[in-house]
Formats: C-alpha cells, structure tokens, sequence
C-alpha cells in the first residue's frame, strides 16, 4: 500500500487570521481516515486546499507522487479527488440524472462512461446512492438526506481515488445517517480511499480505523480512534483548558 | 356527464379560438385589401366632405408623434395642405384634387434609436396607404435607412429636418436611384457655419468701433457630440493663432466642451471659468438643456460677456417663460421669424400662430415650403407623375431662373425656395436660405438683429430691432 | 467535446426520434404553428400585406434568433449578458462594410461577419469571465457602451463611419416574400440547433455551470472552457441576426445596431417567453413585435369627446403589459400558455 | 423564572432539539454544554423566538411566549447574544450599543445602562468611536455582550462567547460573565468549552443530540467520563 496523499508544512493565512498552520499528514491507498477537530478548527480549509478551491500559503501537496499545489480545482478532480461539501450543494433545476451526468462528463468520468454510455453509468452510480426512483426530478424538492447522498453520488461519478468527504453526517436524522454510512463503507469496499471530516464524532469515530486531529489549525493526534479520543491535548481542544475529566 | 359537459365546452372554446383566430387574421392581413386605408375627406382638412379617395392627392408625414420636431413637420404640411383645400382644391386637367395628409411615427427623436420602427411607418405609408409624396425626416441615421423605401417605389420625398451633406450627395452621385430626394430644410451645416461666422466677425467689429477695441477674447461652449464638431473646429480655426483674418487671430481663450448630461452645477463652473479666461463673447452650440442653465447662471451672475450662438431650445416662444425671463440678452440664431423673408412668411407665421397657438419650428416652415413646392410642380405640369415630369419641374426652380422670374415659382416661406439642380439640397445664402440672428429683449420679445448686412440685407427685412447691450456690459466696457 | 460516434447514432436514430416527437402535443403545435407561418405568404398578394405584415414577421424571425442567443448565454449557461447588442452590431457592420465597401455577395459577407462576431464573443468572454452574476451583466453592459461610443464619437467615428453608419445596403432577397423564406429557414435551424445543444450533455454541462459554478468545478469540469464555447456560440447566432438585421433595415448606424435597447430587447423576448428554453424567445420575439406594431397600428382611439392616442403612450402602455406579463408569469408565458392549451386539448380528447 | 417544557425541534426530517424540559431560577447562572451540533443553539433560537418550537411550551416569568414573535420576547425581557457576534459592522462601537437599547424608551435607563457596560467593559469606552469592523475577536465579544445588555434584560441568553478566543481572552469574558452574574441578571449560557462553563455556572446541562443527557452541578459533573464521550463519539 504506497502513499495516496502527502500533504507536507501547509499553511493558509487569512489576513492575519491562520486557518491551518504548518500542517502535515499521509494516506496510505485504500486507506479510511477522519480528520476531527472542534468548531473552526480548520477541517474545512484542509479540504479546501486539497481540492484546489483555495490556494496554500506555502507547503506542499502530492497526490500519487504528483504535486497538485495549488492546482485548478477541476483539474485535481481529474488526476482523481473528488469532494463533497459541508453545505449541501447541487445543480438544482437539473434532474438527479444529469446532476451526476455532469460528473460523468468529466476526464476521469469519461473513462468509464465510454464503455457502458453515459447514461447508464450515470444511473448506476444513481441506484448505487439509492435515488435511482428520482431520477427525473430536480433536486430542490429533495429531502436533505437524499441530497446528501445526491451529493457523494456526483463526486463518485467523477471516479475518484480519494473522496474527501466533508461533513457527511450534518443535519441528518438517525436513519439517514445509517443509510449514508452504508453507501460510504461501501465506496471504501471498493476500493476508494476516503477522506472524512466531521464534529459530530459518535458516527464518525466508529466508522474510521484511524484519526488525525486538529485544532486551531494545527496538528494535534493521529492514531486509532480511541487512542485519539484519551489524548491530553485533544481533550482539552475539545473540553477546555485544564480538563480533569477521567 | 359532467365529463361530456367539460367536452363540450372545449370543443367549443377550440372552435371558437381557431375559428375567430383565423377569421381575425384574414380580416387583419389577409382579405383582398385588408390592411389598406382608406382615404376619405377626414385627411384632408379644409375640404368639401364626401369627396372619393381618387380625388385625394395623398402626402405622408413620418416624424417622431408627440415631439416638438416631428410634431413641426405635421403640423407645416397640414397648414399647407387646409390653405389649399380650402382655396378649392388644385384642378388637374379639370378634375378637382384635395390635398390629403396622414402621419406614421417614426420614433427618430428617441435617443434610442430603434430603425426598424422608421422603417415600418416608412412601409405602412407607401404600402399601406399608398401615399403619392413624402415629406418629413429628422434623425440622419433614422432617414439613411428608410428613405430607401421612398426610392425604391420611385416617390418624391423631401427632407425637411436632417442637415448631414450625405443625403444630397447621394443624389449628385447616383441620380438614377436618388433623384426623387429633396431637401427644403434645414440649411446644410456647412452654409451654416458659414453664416455664423459672417455674422460674428462683423459684430465684433461693430462692437469694437463702438466700445474702442473692448472686444479682445471670445470663448465656446458646446455639447461634446457629432454634431457641434464642424461649427467649434471652425470656430478653433477662425480665432485661432492661424486664422485667415489678422484681426482675429487668438482671440479664443476658452474652449469648454461638455457631457449633455451635466447638472446646473457644473454649468456654474463653466461660467465661472468663462468669466476668468475674460471672454467678451460666448459662442454657445447647445441643443439641449444646457442653454436653459447657462442662461439662469447668466441673468444671476451677470458676467461681462455677451451670448452669441446656436441654442435650439430658445428658439421656441416658450423659452422666456421656462427661464423666468433669465435668457434676455441672448442672441441667437433660428430659421424663421416675423419677417418679410418672403412676401409669405408673416401671413405664415399668423396663420400658423392661428392655427396651433404656437410659433413656428423650423420643420414647421420646412414642411409647409415643401408640400407647397410639389403642389406647385403638380399644377404647373398638370401631372402627378414623380418622373421626369414634376422632378424636371422641381429642378427648374434654381437660384438664376427665381431671380430671373420669381413670379413664376412658388413663394417659400423660408426665403426664396431654390435648389441645387445637381444635389437637390436648398440654396443657402440671402435672400436664398438664411438664418436670422434674434435677441431675447424686454417682456418677452424678440427681436431680429441687423447683421450689418453680412449674412442679409438689414434695410430689406422688417422687424429689424436695435441690439441692446446688458446694462452691466455698458459699464465695463464704457470704463 | 463532441463525441462524432454520438452523433452518427443520434443520426441515425433521428426519423424515429422525430416521429414520436411530432406526435408529442408541444411538438404537433409546433409543426402546426410552422405550417401556419409556412403557408402565410401565400395566402395573400395583397402588397399591403406583403410588404408590411409579412417584414414584421421577417423582423420578429431576426429578433427571435438574437433573443435565443442570449437565452443560450444566460438562460442556460447563467453568463448574464445586458450587452448583447456588441454582436449584434458588431457583425452587422462588418457584413455591411463588406457588402457596400468591398462588393462582397450577401451570403459571404453573412458569414465572415458571423465569424467576425464569434471572435468578439471570444475576446469578451476571456477577459470578463472573472465577473459573474451582477458583476458581469455590468461588464458587458460597459463593453457596448464603450463600443458605441467608439462608433460615435471622437476621432475614431471618422474611419468607422461615423454616427451616419453605412447606408444604402442591398436587400437580403429581391422581395420580402423571398427574404421571408430564407429568414424562416434560418430561424427553424437556429432553433434546433440550440434546442438541441441544449438537450445534449453539452447542454447539461452548460446549465451545471448556471446552477452551482463552484459544483461543477467539484465534478471535473473545465468550466471556463466551457462558459467560452457558450460565450462563442451565444455570438454566433447573435451575429447572424445582426447581420440580417443589417440587410433588412438597410442601413446600420452606432445607435441603431450597438443601442443598449437592442440588448434590453433580447432579455425582455427571451423572458417573457421564458428563461432557458431557447422556443420561449421565439414566442416572446413575436409577442413582443406584434404588440408594439399593434399599439402603433391602433393610433387615435376615439371614445366621445376623449381621444386616446395610443401611438403616443405606446411605450408606456406597452411597458405596463410587459410588467403585468412578468408579474402573473414571473417564468414566461411559453410555459402556462403550453400548460392551458394542453389541458384543454385533452378535455377535448375526453382524458 | 423560565420554564421549558417538553421542546421538540426539527430541520426537515432531522431532530434538532428533543424533549428537553429546563428550568432557571431568577439570579441564576446556567450552562449548556455539548459539542458542535448537539442543538446548543437551536435551543437559544427557539427560548428567544427566532424559531417556533414544533412540540412543547415555554414559560417565562409565568407567561407563555413560546407562539410570540421574536421582537414581542426582546420587550418581555430576554436579550439574545448570538453565536458568531451579530455586530454592525460598519457602525461605531457607541452606535452599536444604542442599537442593542433600541426596546428601552427610558432615557435615564438608557444612560443608567450605558455607564454599567463601559463600567464593565473599559476597553469600549475606549473605542467608543472606532468601527465595530475593527476591534479584535475578543473586543467584538465585548461588544456583543454589552449590546445585548444595553435593554436592561431580565434573562441574557449567551451563546458561545468563548468560540474562536484565545485561551486568555475567554478567561476575560468569562470574568465579565461572572460579573454580571453578580450585578443579578438572570444568564443561560450556552458553551463548548466545558471547563470554563462549569468553572462558573451553577447548573450544568449536558446536550447531546438534541436530549439533555445529564444535569448537575461542576462537582457532581467532574467525574463523569459520560461528558468526555458525548464530545468524542467514544
């Protein structure tokens, strides 16, 4: 298992606010990793940076050996990240078929689509996220779980290697958490590494053999998840200064 | 049941769209002669009722409705045309012809162009109502396009509001399709430069033998658009350090062109600068509102200089009123006024007042001078065929042949109506086409200026007033 | 960007597809609204109809393609345009240039300016594409201001003609029936083209750009790629109306080919048919003309002693319908309209 | 002095706040605490009625307030001060605070209350002029605080003063915090960070999911491991 993603000394200013401070970390391939850390900690502008929607400060990031700093969003996409967002985002007067079309289309999407048809790949991925009996409709009267889903389904549609999933789990009932864990230990099945973040933890840190922590921009564990979870430091960045909680 | 109702009801209410759609449209479009006015003494004002469409001799007016040119030209030829019916008609081979006017509206004056519209009341008037002759025509680009309606079907059509030198030269360039174009007004804009500058130098003179030599620098202030860009190089030229006449040379010590759009404020800041760059005169070229303002700023500021030039605006009567009495002193130029111009032109002028309660624009007299020339071409070959019967007429009234025998060609208001054979633009110059110089004076009059006999002959004209100075200006340059 | 394979398929497929459409309802009006227009000019001699009717109907086929050109820039790829105008007029002069100045033949002269037109679209798209939304309907606007003015004023105006333009232009066709014809011909393939532009996974990308730009940059689209093509063929189309724009007004001027009005023209046709389904601008395109011809053509209304001219208030009268228009079908009127006739067409049908 | 009862909120089909039922003695102050999502918010939002409860009642000094409309609440006596500082950006910091008075009409109140909150917090009458854009995190806090104070409430709803604080600046607000407290106004405090809140609060409410799962006071808390799991999911 050679290394996916090696992301080494990132740092992003913001004015004179730093969002992720001399960051660094490694995913092996086929690997299934959360990236925690409380409110503001920065999990987001991680992914940001990855996925070429904001540009480092200084530091670098490779993806299969290739540097991909500070590279046009699309074009990470095709050398194989894909992401979705915290907030839900979707193409909303397309029907849920072309809302994944559009990934379809994409350099990496075409690869696969080339052999069965866009159209029938597409609607794969559809009935693989479940939503298959709603092809046909816009997404605007979707219900917030099936958008979820809409959503992992147009970043799968790209054919990644690594999904970064942001927030997954956010505003979701019990059930639709279970259904999105489903769909997300089925895509790491089949062989995608995943990438996920999240401050709700009692999914997340059951679902993942192994953490990475921040707060205030900063590294702070890595490890399995209760290894992580008993660490000091991590603690306290959660609970507050000082925490005597056993 | 009810479902047999609902069908019922469609069926009928299809029927009904399909049938009364289609009925509709061949009402509309599509019947023999649908589409197709009808002429009737309505359009003819002045004349006997009940007369039939075949005794109407049928003149359309394009022109912007509602809009103080196009409203000119109407109101011009509708004058025109209620003097000659009312006069009996004009009799052509012993049948007697009513003069009928209709008017289609071209929306030229709209600051945003839309051409196709000139072209469809070009269209509605050739095709639809079939008339015989044209006359009208205010915007350049609007006229370019739709004049070729009026050539293409071989109808006379004369100009009375564009000044651009294009269109008579189209004539002089490709007669064969062009020869059926006319202008009666305005006077083109290099005849008018022409005159204006006469009229100026002539006046600096004058002031200058009365006030010893108190007239050193003039300035100018214009509208920054096309059409002011000949009248201020000329300016720039004449008074500039290489001008043709010693005398007047670097006399220019402002030169401030402006955005049409500007406030009253910055109006003050160009008085204000015309005061500090000591200008005796001021040479406004200003069409819009900009004369309103420059006026106010002048009766309050009272600066010492005299206002000579182009202000559209105050050309109409009711300029006094808008600015409170502001714009006296002002002299400026416009086509027609009280004044033996012509035997005609002040029955004109009454009889315009008279009927419309308004003095005369100059497409107003542009219009009436060239719906009396077709009409006089037409009783004179006793034809109504545009060519080469009535053109050949028309061209015979050139600037030798009026002077030679003035009483055999129509009298024009405008001044003795000649053209161009070769261009079929108006001559320009005394007694020919001129403009006259007129001043704002006290309680609302105004009166002509002598041009010292440079642009006409002051003993010829009446209603010559006296120029009257600003009483302020006396004292400066008395002191 | 175009798979050819695709295309042969779609090609081959093509009769049956166009079978079953025609018997859809939308697509038996619309050969039925085709047939109308198709048999129109021969219904009547009448010159009062030919040469006044029919070349309104000419003039709403021109507006028609220029305001679904916009629709395909804004309506489905988002890029707001309030500067259409640029296209328009700029391929109008060029084919007029090329027409008067260089005796070039009509259809020539079309299609150089049309690819004239494309090259605009390609270096206003490139440097605007930063701006979006209100930002670049700004942008646009500003570019045709400036172009106007260049055409107008300052020492430039000379070489470009001047605020007289170039006139005297020959017709597209030797009679208004002719020109009718070949500008209907035009319009249909317009209208398929970028109907199925539209349609396509071209179209699909286009209008994944409009709804999140962010998103379909997520999915591994080139997005500025693409807001390119939408910009160069949005142009393409704008520049064919104006080129006959151009042929049959006769003339072009600053004002009257690079006017603001003409750009606000498309965005209301386009609108008031219906944002993003490219046969709602035809419908507005018409809608539109044929009422202001039809508030011109009433003129002097009579009623008693009160005369209503409504050739004086027409743009005032026309501008209050369009706002009661856009207030009752904030979507257009292509949509409801289709929507009414289908229900009664199926009472009719007993369904 | 407030009593909820039985509150259910939902998002869609998402359950934001279930069955919490809370009670707050007058001159008291409350904690919640929980982590990120837990509905620590939406619970501040429905007592202030920026949102209409789905399920339940809210009682305020005996009067029922949870169908009122969000401005009527402000003039019964509860001040919200929102997560992220609501502020006026563009507005001075003294405009700020005039602002935040807008329900008192009383001008000997208003001038009453102007000189307690530069009393407690100097640094603002300090900035009394500068633009609210411009202070740093820990004086916009401030100046949420203050503004929420400035209608003289009977009950100060507080959510996160501490987020994105360094460590010395939140120990600063929660002094003030404890301040006030002692100046007798009613506070629920609503904080993810659990040990300065139990630092002073005197009842601790433990969120999770929507459900208070605990309740106590900081010694009874201390030792429970159940808190550290709710933050961690493990």
């Amino acid at each position: 298992m050679g290394v996916i993603l090696e992301v080494k000394n990132l740092t992003k200013k913001f004015g004179g606010l730093t969002a992720v401070n001399d960051f660094s970390f490694e995913i092996k391939r086929g690997e299934f990793i959360g990236l925690i850390g409380p409110n503001g900690a920065g999990k987001t502008t991680v992914f940001n940076l990855i996925s070429g929607f904001e540009k480092p400060s200084s530091g670098r990031i490779r993806f299969n050996g290739i540097d991909i700093t500070g590279m046009k969003p699309y074009k990470i996409v095709n050398l194989g990240i894909a992401r979705t967002f915290q907030l839900v985002r979707s193409f909303k007067y397309l029907s849920l078929l072309d809302n994944i079309t559009v990934s379809c289309l994409s350099k990496r999407g075409k690869e696969v689509s080339k052999k069965t048809g866009t159209d029938n790949y597409a609607s794969s991925i559809l009935a693989s996220v479940g939503l298959i009996d709603k092809a046909r409709i816009p997404p605007i009267i979707l219900p917030h779980g099936d958008l979820r889903k809409l959503q992992i389904g147009k970043a799968v549609g790209t054919n990644p290697e690594l999904l970064l999933l942001d927030e997954p789990f956010s505003g979701l009932s019990f059930e639709e958490q279970l259904g999105i864990t489903d769909l997300i230990k089925k895509l790491h099945a089949d062989g995608v590494t995943i990438f996920i973040t999240g401050h709700v933890l009692r999914e997340l840190m059951t679902l993942v053999p192994r953490v990475i922590a921040m707060h205030q921009g900063k590294f702070i564990a890595d490890g399995p998840p209760v290894q992580v979870a008993n660490n000091k430091i991590v603690l306290e960045a959660y609970l507050g200064r000082g925490v005597k909680i056993a | 049941m009810e479902k047999l109702a609902k069908r019922i009801i469609a069926i009928v209410i299809i029927a009904g769209l399909g049938v009364g759609g289609g009925l509709g449209a061949w009402f509309l479009f599509l019947a023999p002669g649908a589409g197709e006015y009808s002429w009737s003494s309505k359009d003819c004002p002045g004349a006997p009722s009940g007369i039939s469409s075949d005794q109407i001799i049928k003149f359309g007016i394009t022109g912007d409705v509602g809009e103080i040119t196009g409203d000119g030209a109407w109101e011009g030829c509708y004058l025109a045309a209620k003097e000659i019916n009312e006069a009996g008609g004009i009799k052509i081979n012993d049948t007697t012809y009513y003069i009928g006017v209709t008017r289609e509206d071209s929306d030229e004056a709209n600051p945003n162009l839309v051409t196709s519209r000139g072209i469809a009341a070009a269209e509605r008037l050739v095709y639809n109502k079939k008339v015989q002759f044209g006359i009208g025509g205010f915007r350049s680009e609007a006229l370019l396009a739709y004049q070729e309606v009026f050539m293409d079907n071989e109808i006379i059509f004369i100009n009375t509001g564009a000044a651009t030198d294009v269109f008579c030269e189209n004539v002089r360039s490709w007669y064969t399709r062009y020869k059926y174009f006319w202008r009666s007004m305005p006077i083109n804009s290099s005849s008018l430069g022409e005159q204006i500058f006469n009229y100026l130098f002539r006046l600096i003179y004058v002031l200058n033998a009365t006030y010893s030599g108190e007239i050193a620098n003039v300035g100018i202030i214009y509208e920054d658009l096309t059409w002011t860009e000949d009248l201020v190089t000329g300016i720039e030229y004449y008074f500039g350090p290489y001008g043709p006449l010693p005398a007047y040379r670097n006399m220019l010590t402002a030169n401030i062109p402006y955005d049409v759009t500007l406030t009253a404020a910055d109006m003050l800041t160009h008085v204000n600068t015309l005061m500090a760059a000591d200008c005796d005169i001021v040479i406004p070229i200003i069409s819009a509102q900009g004369g309103l303002m420059l006026m106010q700023h002048y009766a309050t500021l009272q600066p010492n200089f005299l206002v000579v030039g182009i202000d559209v605006q105050s050309q109409l009567d009711t300029f006094w009123t808008q600015t409170n009495g502001d714009c006296i002193y002002e002299i400026q130029m416009q086509s027609i006024h009280v004044t033996n111009k012509t035997p005609t032109t002040i029955p004109f002028w009454n009889a315009f007042r008279a009927e419309w309660g308004h003095d005369p624009l100059y497409t107003a007299s542009g219009s009436y001078d060239a719906l009396n020339f077709i009409v006089w071409a037409i009783n004179e070959t006793q034809s109504l065929q545009a060519y080469p019967t009535l053109t050949q007429k028309m061209e015979t009234a050139t600037k030798a042949n009026i002077l030679a025998n003035p009483e055999l060609f129509p009298s024009s208001v405008g001044g003795l109506g000649a053209y161009w054979p070769t261009t079929h633009d108006l001559v320009a110059g005394y007694p020919f086409g001129f403009t006259l110089f007129c001043q704002w004076q006290a309680n609302a009059t105004k009166v002509i200026m002598p041009s010292y006999n440079s642009v006409y002959i002051d003993s010829q004209l009446s209603n010559i007033g006296t120029l009257i100075l600003p009483p302020w200006l006396i004292t400066d340059w008395t002191t | 960007m175009l798979n050819l394979k695709i295309v042969k398929e779609k090609m081959n497929e093509f009769p049956s597809y166009l079978k079953s459409w025609v018997k859809t309802f939308t697509g038996s009006l619309t050969i039925f609204c085709l047939l109308i227009l198709f048999v129109m000019p021969f219904l009547s001699a009448n010159q009062s109809f030919t040469h006044v009717f029919l070349r309104q109907f000419s003039l709403a086929m021109i507006f028609a393609i220029f305001a679904a050109s916009w629709d395909l820039l804004t309506g489905i790829s988002g890029q707001i345009s309030f500067g259409h105008a640029i296209f328009f007029g700029i391929s109008g002069y060029i084919c007029a240039y090329l027409i008067k100045y260089q005796s070039f033949p009509i259809w020539i002269s079309i299609i150089i300016s049309t690819v004239v037109a494309v090259f605009f679209g390609l270096a206003i798209g490139f440097p605007l594409l930063r701006l979006k939304g209100p930002y670049l309907a700004l942008g646009t606007l500003a570019m045709s201001l400036i172009l106007l003015k260049l055409f107008l004023m300052g020492s430039l105006a000379d070489w470009l003609f001047g605020s007289e333009g170039i006139s005297a232009l020959p017709g597209l066709a030797a009679t208004p029936v002719i020109e009718y014809f070949i500008l209907f011909i035009f319009m249909i393939l317009t209208f398929v083209i970028l109907i199925q532009i539209s349609k396509s996974k071209f179209g699909t990308i286009l209008k994944s750009i409009r709804d999140d730009e962010v998103g379909s940059d997520a999915s591994g689209i080139n997005t500025t790629k693409y807001k390119i093509y939408a910009f160069m063929l949005s142009s393409f189309f704008a520049g064919l109306a104006g080129g006959f724009y151009a042929l049959y007004i006769g003339a072009v001027n600053p004002t009257g080919n690079f006017g603001t009005v003409l750009s606000f023209f498309a965005i209301l046709m386009a609108s008031l048919g219906g944002l993003a389904t490219i046969s709602g601008a035809a419908l507005g395109a018409f809608f539109f003309i044929f009422l202001e011809y039809a508030l011109i053509e009433i003129g002097v209304v009579e009623i008693g002693n009160l005369a209503i001219d409504f050739g004086l208030y027409k743009f005032a009268i026309f501008a209050v319908i369009l706002i009661v228009i856009i207030r009752f079908a904030e979507h257009g009127i292509l949509k409801p309209l289709l929507e009414r006739l289908k229900d009664l067409w199926d009472l009719l049908l007993g369904r | 002095m407030l009593e909820i009862k039985k509150i259910y909120h939902y998002y869609g089909k998402a359950k934001a706040l279930e069955e919490i039922s809370l009670k707050i003695e007058e001159k008291a102050l409350d904690a919640v605490i929980g982590p990120n999502g837990a509905g620590k918010s939406t619970l501040l939002r429905v007592i202030s009625g920026l949102e209409e409860p789905d399920r339940g009642k809210i009682e305020f000094l005996g009067e029922r307030i949870d169908k009122l409309k969000a401005h009527k609440i402000t003039k019964k006596g509860i001040s919200h001060c929102p997560e992220r500082r609501r502020l006026f950006f563009d507005m001075s910091v003294a405009d700020n605070l005039k602002m935040g008075a807008y329900p008192v009409k009383n001008k000997e109140v208003y001038k009453a209350m102007k000189n307690f909150v530069y009393e407690l917090f100097p640094r603002l009458n300090e900035r009394r002029k500068q633009r609210a854009g411009t202070l740093s995190g820990g004086e916009q806090q401030m100046l949420a605080i203050a503004r929420a104070l400035m209608s003289k409430p009977k009950l100060l709803l507080l959510d996160e003063p501490s987020l994105g604080l360094a460590p010395k600046i939140k120990k600063r607000i929660f002094d003030v915090i404890e301040k006030i407290k002692q100046e007798g106004t009613t506070t629920l405090l609503v904080e993810q960070d659990a040990v300065l809140a139990m630092d002073i609060a005197e009842n601790i409410h433990l969120l999770e999911e929507g459900k208070i799962e605990m309740r106590g006071t900081k010694k009874e808390l201390e030792k429970e491991p159940r808190i550290k799991q709710v933050y961690l999911g493990i």
